[in-house]
């Protein structure tokens, strides 16, 4: 037995027949490329790049979790020793922006610098740049604004109910809009009511994913200075190159070909260097002042300014039988995206896409929320949409196992999902590996399972009935939301701004591979379909006056 | 006082790559004079390895050793598009367009390899050692230096290659939620044990025994790396980590690594690792994407085994001492079951 | 702003340059000396990536104040390989994968070397205590652990 | 901008220190407040060597106030501050911190204080300050009255005194609380118990409560209990990132009972 070891071992035969395990360089336990670098500190991180005359940039941030800004007073701020420039959100071109935009999905909604209102406590409305960081910090002080303090609100659920002070003006409910057309992403497959009244056992739970910091050692930043030609250079820790460069692009109305992006050496990401706040501003900070311009966050910063994961409430509901088999299972999913949407509605749909974990289950239904509340916004770290629902899932299975008085394993693997079956989104599981790697960790933990879950395989037991469609799934059109268009483009009342010429506008695609025949489509001759109601139901009435353009996949791909 | 042991178990699985807007990686791959190849891309290294992986990729595809080869990235004027690093879609996607990359430069490489020797380039193999030969013939052979050479001096020709891989953009319906959302999946299945002070409710992991399915294992070294600081990682989120200690409300939130608590090298449990390999489909040779799904199952894994332990239920993370021993109280002391 | 003048002695190299008041010995490092092995993680002291030596003991270079380290011997990881000659541990470092990231790997080193300077041949207790001020974020510290023993054990066999 | 001065003696930097100027010692609390723009303008400091030397004289070891956390693990006849020294920090801050300067460090630091309040510790002030008992000067940390030139420590009887720190890190991590125990006994009923706590109040601070069980008793396990009882009688603790006051009410009794076995087991 392993336990109490510190071991590693490639357990080879396994799946074994699956490979050719005799390749020259595949498989072989070769040093990292950087790693000399790595250990003699040549390594170039952003900050390892030296400029003469370099300024630093640092934010005036809101003490409030909600209040409208009345005055910004910069004058005795721009007296203060080393103080070259103060920006504001007038010198930003394009003051408004999603991370997404670049992907055509969700609305424009969050400031550079905000002007008019702040929904987070550490929201920028200005940027000081000054020959040192010491000088940049005490003009910061300095920086007088007139707040007006709003109500706030900081629970996900307390959000969505009706009069709920309104986070973002994008979404005045609190609630990211799927499609132009609910308040929620659904997944819908089978008839959960039915499945949940013919279980043996109900079985409940209510979960709390917390709000993490990805915590890489480096923190984020960037430094950006006058290359030749007119064009910026931008050293970046950023995880993600042309995200950031077509971020700069989009919030400078600078072409692509006027900047030139270095990063690729990083001090740890997990998920919290896709934002590009710093890029943006750091650029534009060299465009005021013909210099030099670093733009980064202090540890303090990173904390509590930079994007965590997110929080996530999940509420699951599964129907079980006797003999452990799992046969409806419902989620509610709740979100807390913070004031502003940057990658969270796309980690729903990543999540959804996920439900209802590694288990064949006949009936499943979701409702997930992106629910916008007076705190920093979310953003993507490790496991991004995964992490949270795995937490709950997997907590969840051992209510179960407890229920039906089973083991915990052997629930995983009597319920594991195998290659052929069908999954909640419709598409046919295959490379399946969740009951052998049950196995294992069982077996080197000495857990005993019963001779037929030790034989159990990925490769066997699935398909047949359990690779079809339901007979009959229900549908329902709670949570629809008016006055958003299922439009193509992610701009408020169809107002036309620069597609990003940085990214590659991905072209239209071939469907997916084989899938097999679409569902879904309200029944012809059944029950009618439950109406569960879900646990916040949002007024159906026009949202906001005026047409708005709002982009979704579905939209993407029509356009 | 009581010390109680317990043990938890989870299994997990996790999409690789993204799906949003169309996912694709682009590769460039071009060769000196002497045969060694320099691989550009915009992708980035925050730690995961993508320079190394595609290093290993780009040199098994050349079929040369890994020495003659060296990715530069990532610079906006030299490296392709590329979407970036996170959703565990490096490898997979840029591994693909290296792949690709690579390929059409190999071609161009045995070309220049069979005019240098009147042969069909059809019959030539590499020997990844840095010489091409006549399969069956080793002693018909040439250097890829030689080749490399007499394509950039004599033959006129460029040893290079383009790549992208592209996973097409997903419709997904409003109504059910159908969805193509990724093309392969990682998974994992740990049992944690743990011990539980039912006078402190203070948690303290021991051992890890766990079993992850990554794909074809591109580097065990990579792959043990990413395992290990990811369960550490999982670990950490499941009973020290968070930015709001009293959610929903925000006070107390931590401004340094003193108050932001993570496990120290004194709170290490022994971690026994297994790997599994089940090749993706479209993965490059094989491969996956171990990094994000290995902290997942810890955070479960935990829970549960604290269950077992005292018969306490955290549904709420972080389990910090304080709701251990409140759930303690609520039950009118430990209630240990110790039933895995 | 007046600057200082701050002459020490860097990596076994007699260097100057000019601090500004209030500035930490970490910025005079890199932008005073171009010595960029100590890396910029908190400026708190809380996370060890900025660690150097002072007169042979480890100090965090974010909360020294420059001027303070005047006269003195200050050593980075910058000045650990001995010409093209890695240290073993850095070696050790390379072969055990116990850089990720590799951020926190400078400061790392140098709590390492300090150690095995004063006690060549440590227990794993004396590694963890060791490298406790040094936080890393991907490896979750054991291949580094083992990096050091490995060192450590060697030494002890030769 | 900051400016600092230094004195070569620690009577000149007293004289300077004044109105609006922190003292700079180990740098491991004031240049912190430095890189966030926090700390004053004027910064005093001394490189008076006196202040880093350790001498003992009968029972009484007088520390310099810029003697170190390392130098004090260094040092054998202060052996019975080494579980508490050995638990501040890190290495880094260990060799950074000083003795005088963890007297002023605030929640959740300075557990090395809660240590010298136990022990009864005298405290000499700079220049003629004079010798102040320790819980004046950390009654008044806020508003210093004068620099420490070093710290009084009566050498305690072998296995009458006790310390521990819970922490969330191993093996370096800030206090849930500390706990520090003077306990002498001749082998009979203890007398003259002090009982100090870090981390339950705005700083260091006596228990009168716990002392009055402990005071002319013999450690045996009802009082252990009893003073458990009363471990977190009369205070407010804080709460903070790493717990709530709720938490260090419930557990202070507990850690002090294991603190007190261990005690009566050494």
């Amino acid at each position: 037995m392993s336990v109490g070891t510190n071991g590693f071992e490639l357990r080879k035969e396994i799946f074994a027949d699956e490979r050719d395990d005799n390749l020259n360089e595949i498989g072989k336990r070769t040093r990292r490329q950087d790693i000399e670098g790595h250990v003699t500190g040549r390594s170039p991180f952003y900050d390892d790049h030296l400029f003469d005359g370099l300024l630093h940039m640092r934010c005036v941030r809101s003490p409030h979790h909600h209040a409208r800004v009345r005055r910004i007073d910069t004058a005795a701020a721009e007296r203060m020793p080393g103080v070259v420039r103060i920006v504001t959100g007038r010198d930003v071109p394009v003051n408004l922006n999603t991370l997404l935009s670049l992907l055509d999905f969700g609305l424009d909604d969050e400031p550079i610098l905000s002007e008019a209102k702040v929904a987070y406590k550490g929201e920028p409305v200005a940027a000081v740049i000054a020959e040192t960081e010491a000088q940049a910090r005490a003009a910061v002080q300095a920086v007088r604004v007139e707040w007006e303090v709003l109500p706030h609100v900081l629970d996900v659920e307390e959000a969505l109910k009706p009069g709920a002070p309104s986070v973002n003006p994008a979404y005045p409910k609190n609630a990211f809009v799927y499609h132009g057309k609910y308040d929620h992403q659904k997944l819908r497959y089978g008839d959960l009511d039915r499945a949940l009244a013919q279980a043996d056992h109900v079985v409940e739970g209510r979960y709390q994913m917390s709000p993490i910091e990805q915590a890489p050692m480096e923190t984020c930043g960037a430094i950006a200075a006058q290359e030749q030609n007119g064009r910026y250079v931008c050293y970046t820790g950023t995880q993600a190159l042309f995200f950031s460069l077509g971020t700069a692009s989009k919030v400078l109305n600078l072409p692509s070909s006027r900047l030139h992006f270095i990063g690729g050496t990083v001090g740890g990401g997990f998920g919290g260097k896709v934002d590009s706040v710093h890029e943006p501003l750091a650029i534009l900070g060299t465009m005021l002042t013909g210099r030099p311009v670093k733009f980064q966050w202090d540890r303090e910063e990173e904390m509590q300014v930079g994007a965590p994961r997110g929080a996530e409430r999940w509420y699951i509901t599964d129907g079980v039988m006797a003999d452990g088999r799992i046969v409806a299972r419902r989620f509610t999913g709740y979100f807390d995206c913070g004031a502003y949407t940057r990658l969270s509605s796309y980690a729903i749909i990543k999540g959804v896409g996920h439900l209802p974990g590694p288990y064949t289950i006949p009936n499943v239904y979701a409702d997930v929320y992106c629910v916008y509340t007076n705190r920093t916004p979310a953003t993507a770290m490790r496991g991004f949409g995964i992490t949270g629902v795995d937490f709950a899932i997997e907590a969840h299975m051992d209510k179960v196992a407890e229920t039906v008085g089973m083991n915990p394993v052997e629930l995983r693997i009597l319920n594991a999902y195998r290659d052929g079956d069908m999954k909640a989104h419709r598409r046919v599981a295959k490379n399946c590996a969740l009951v052998e790697c049950c196995q294992v960790a069982a077996e080197k933990a000495g857990v005993r399972l019963s001779p037929d879950l030790l034989a159990a395989s990925s490769k066997t037991g699935g398909g047949g009935a359990r690779g079809q469609l339901p007979a009959h799934t229900a549908t329902d059109q709670n949570g629809r939301v008016e006055g958003y268009s299922s439009g193509s483009y992610a701009q408020k009342g169809g107002a036309s701004a620069p597609a990003s010429p940085a990214m590659p506008t991905p072209m239209p695609q071939p469907a997916p591979p084989p899938a097999p025949a679409p569902a879904a489509s309200p029944p012809v001759a059944s029950a009618p379909p439950p109406q569960p109601a879900p646990a916040a139901q949002p007024a159906k009435k026009p949202a906001r006056s005026g047409a708005m353009r709002f982009s979704s996949l579905s939209g993407f791909r029509r356009r | 006082m009581t010390v109680h042991k317990g043990r938890g178990f989870a299994a997990i699985n996790y999409p690789i790559g993204m799906n949003l807007g169309g996912d694709p990686s682009q590769a460039l791959v071009h060769s000196n004079p002497d045969g060694k190849f320099t691989v550009a891309l915009s992708a980035i290294d925050l730690g995961q390895g993508m320079k190394s992986v595609t290093r290993q990729i780009a040199a098994e595809t050349l079929g040369v050793p890994i020495a003659d080869v060296y990715v530069d990235t990532a610079d906006s004027d030299t490296g392709p598009h590329d979407m970036g690093s996170f959703a565990s879609r490096g490898t997979h996607r840029m591994g693909n367009a290296v792949i690709q990359a690579s390929l059409e430069a190999r071609a161009v490489m045995l070309e220049a390899a069979a005019e240098e020797l009147e042969v069909d380039a059809g019959d030539l193999v590499t020997d990844g050692q840095g010489n091409i030969h006549v399969r069956g013939a080793p002693s018909r052979s040439i250097t890829t230096m030689a080749a490399a050479q007499a394509a950039q001096f004599k033959q006129g020709r460029t040893i290079a290659g383009r790549g992208i891989f592209l996973i097409p953009l997903s419709d997904v319906d409003p109504d059910t939620g159908e969805m193509s959302p990724v093309t392969t999946f990682a998974h994992a299945a740990l049992v944690v044990e743990v011990t539980v002070d039912d006078e402190t409710g203070e948690v303290e992991v021991v051992d890890i025994q766990s079993a992850y399915e990554v794909g074809r294992a591109l580097n065990p070294g990579l792959v043990e790396q990413q395992l290990r600081g990811g369960a550490w990682m999982g670990m950490s989120h499941a009973a020290w980590e968070t930015t709001e200690p009293y959610y929903p409300a925000r006070d107390h939130g931590p401004v340094d690594f003193n108050h932001y608590a993570m496990p120290g090298p004194g709170d290490l449990p022994t971690h026994h690792i297994s790997v599994l390999e089940r090749p993706a489909e479209d993965g490059p040779y094989g491969g996956k994407g171990p990094g994000e799904m290995c902290a997942n199952p810890m955070l479960p894994a935990v829970v549960n085994a604290v269950y077992d332990a005292v018969g306490v239920r955290i549904d709420e993370l972080p389990v910090t001492p304080e709701k251990v021993l409140r759930g303690i109280r609520a039950n009118g002391g430990a209630k240990p079951r110790q039933a895995l | 702003m007046a600057k200082i003048p701050v002459t020490l002695t860097h990596n076994g190299t007699e260097r100057a340059a000019f601090a500004d008041p209030g500035q930490n010995l970490l910025e005079f490092l890199r932008r005073g000396l171009g010595d960029l092995s100590p890396k910029y993680g908190c400026g708190q002291g809380t996370c060890g990536a900025c660690t150097v030596t002072i007169d042979g003991e480890t100090h965090l270079s974010c909360l020294v104040l420059a001027e303070t380290a005047a006269g003195r011997d200050v050593r980075t990881a910058a000045g650990l390989a001995k010409g093209a000659t890695l240290d073993p541990l850095q070696d050790a470092f390379m072969e055990h994968f116990a850089a990720q990231c590799g951020y926190c790997t400078p400061g790392m080193l140098v709590s390492a070397r300090a150690l095995l300077d004063r006690n060549p041949n440590p227990s794993r207790e004396e590694v963890v205590e060791a490298i406790s001020g040094n936080l890393c974020r991907c490896t979750g510290y054991e291949p580094i652990i083992q990096a050091i023993l490995s060192v450590a054990g060697r030494r002890a066999s030769a | 901008m900051t400016q600092v001065e230094t004195y070569s003696t620690l009577d000149e930097a007293a004289r300077a220190v004044g109105q609006g100027a922190d003292y700079l010692a180990g740098g491991t609390v004031v240049m912190r407040e430095v890189n966030a723009g926090r700390a004053a303008a004027r910064l005093v400091r001394t490189v008076d060597p006196a202040l880093r030397t350790i001498t003992a004289r009968g029972d009484t070891i007088t520390l310099g106030a810029g003697v170190t956390l390392a130098q004090v693990l260094a040092d054998p006849q202060l052996d019975f501050l080494h579980p508490v020294a050995r638990v501040i920090g890190g290495p880094q801050v260990r060799n950074m911190g000083t003795v005088g300067g963890n007297l002023f460090a605030a929640h959740p630091y300075g557990d090395f204080a809660v240590a010298l309040l136990a022990l009864g510790a005298r405290i000499q002030m700079a220049g003629s300050g004079g010798v102040r008992p320790v819980e004046d000067v950390l009654r008044d940390r806020a508003h210093p009255s004068g620099l420490v030139a070093g710290i009084e420590v009566p050498r305690p009887r072998p296995g009458s005194f006790g310390f521990s720190k819970v922490s969330r890190v191993k093996p370096k991590g800030v206090s849930i609380l500390s706990i520090a125990v003077l306990a002498p006994h001749e082998g009979g009923p203890m007398r003259g118990v002090r009982v100090a706590y870090g981390a339950m109040g705005p700083g260091p601070l006596r228990s009168a409560a716990v002392e009055r069980v402990l005071e002319g008793q013999r450690l045996d396990a009802a009082t252990r209990e009893r003073a458990a009882a009363v471990a977190a009688e009369g205070l407010q603790p804080p709460t903070d990132a790493l717990a709530s006051d709720w938490y260090r009410k419930e557990v202070a009794g507990v850690h002090l009972r294991r603190l007190l076995e261990r005690m009566e087991h050494a």
